[in-house]
């Protein structure tokens, strides 16, 4: 079963919030990108095949977007 | 949860009181509603409501201690319904209580534009509430007006 | 829920059984471990496995009819335990249910590999069921180095 593992997988130790934050970052980018394209705003769908990640790990992206843009922001709470 | 209808789906969400969990709550219903094809701005849109809604239940609901907040999620066609509900102290004056700039926590530098938030964001806003049982909001909009 | 332990946490999603909610239900318990920052290759295993189960709930459980699937997932310092619960059809032999290969649904093209998956994925599984009143799956893992 560890080769199995090893087969599927070549992702090895990298922490997700690092992930997270990149894909956040893409995902933000192809936003850009598509919003300038099509003249109106990218649907999900449209973010989706251009970063090709899943509809709902776009939403699980922006969110880690989110707190990137957070650090930069006074505390308020 | 009846699924009579085709159309008509339906998921809740069960989590603590902590606003650990506010920012998963927003990221759970946009994740779900990701199915209706949004925009992004309509994603933050409902996300900011929830966010609202959750942390009203957290430090006006439970007072920052313990409970339990209840996030219904339910699709019809392209509308989308969020019930957000705690068993905390309730709201005395909901009309009050919805006023923008009106807040109990003053202290806190709460800002009163919650309930405000939510009515901007959404299309469709109802509170309920009963003192010592609890909260009730729930939010509607509709996703895809595209002009 | 209690929360009577600073360390632990949980949190319940009800949904509907059908094939987009198994994206969605991953996703979700994704998004609730993130909090004890997993490697990419754990989150992947908490991933695989709980498609698995939720897959299996939706086409044995419910014969990809309709029903609903529950999914509790709790933290308790390091460790999380994931628990799948269908209101299916339940599986007579567990044991046989379990062996690597074996699946009553060869004709869908199932591999027979959902239980080896989960088992190798994860550190536990559990698999509780009764036939005519549904199954649970319990998966448990620790995230970080043990060490
Ligand atoms: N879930 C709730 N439980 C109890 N009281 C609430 C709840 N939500 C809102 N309130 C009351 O309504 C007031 C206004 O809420 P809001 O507009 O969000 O402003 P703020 O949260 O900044 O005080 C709160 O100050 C509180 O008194
Ligand atoms: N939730 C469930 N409800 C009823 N039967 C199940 C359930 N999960 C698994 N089973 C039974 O166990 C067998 C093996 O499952 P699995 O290892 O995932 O292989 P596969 O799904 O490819 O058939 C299935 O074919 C099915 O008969
Ligand atoms: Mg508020
Ligand atoms: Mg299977």
């Amino acid at each position: 079963m560890g080769e199995i593992k090893r087969f599927m997988r070549d992702d090895g130790m990298i922490k997700i919030s690092r992930t997270m934050k990149e894909n956040g970052w893409k995902v933000k980018l192809a936003a850009q990108r598509l919003g300038q394209e099509l003249g109106r705003q990218a649907t999900v769908d449209e973010i989706a095949a251009a970063t090709e990640l899943e509809p709902e790990e776009i939403a699980v992206a922006i969110e880690a977007n989110r707190d990137v843009d957070s650090i930069y922001r006074p505390v308020y709470q | 949860m009846e699924k009579s209808d085709q159309w008509r789906q339906k998921m809740k969400l069960i989590i603590d009181s902590n606003s650990q969990n506010e920012a998963f709550a927003r990221t759970v219903v946009a994740a779900y509603i990701t199915r209706l094809d949004p925009t992004l701005e309509e994603l933050a849109d409902v996300k900011t409501a929830v966010s609202e809604a959750v942390t009203n239940s957290i430090l006006h609901g439970y007072n920052n201690g313990e409970g339990e907040i209840e996030i219904v999620c339910e699709i019809k066609g392209q509308d989308i319904m969020v019930e957000i509900t705690d068993h905390g102290v309730g709201i005395p004056d909901i009309e009050k209580a919805m006023e923008p700039l009106y807040t109990t926590k003053p202290e806190w530098e709460r800002s009163g534009m919650g309930f405000a938030f939510m009515e901007a964001f959404m299309d469709e806003l109802e509170v309920y509430s009963e003192v010592g049982k609890g909260t009730r909001v729930k939010l509607s909009k509709h996703i895809g007006d595209r002009t």
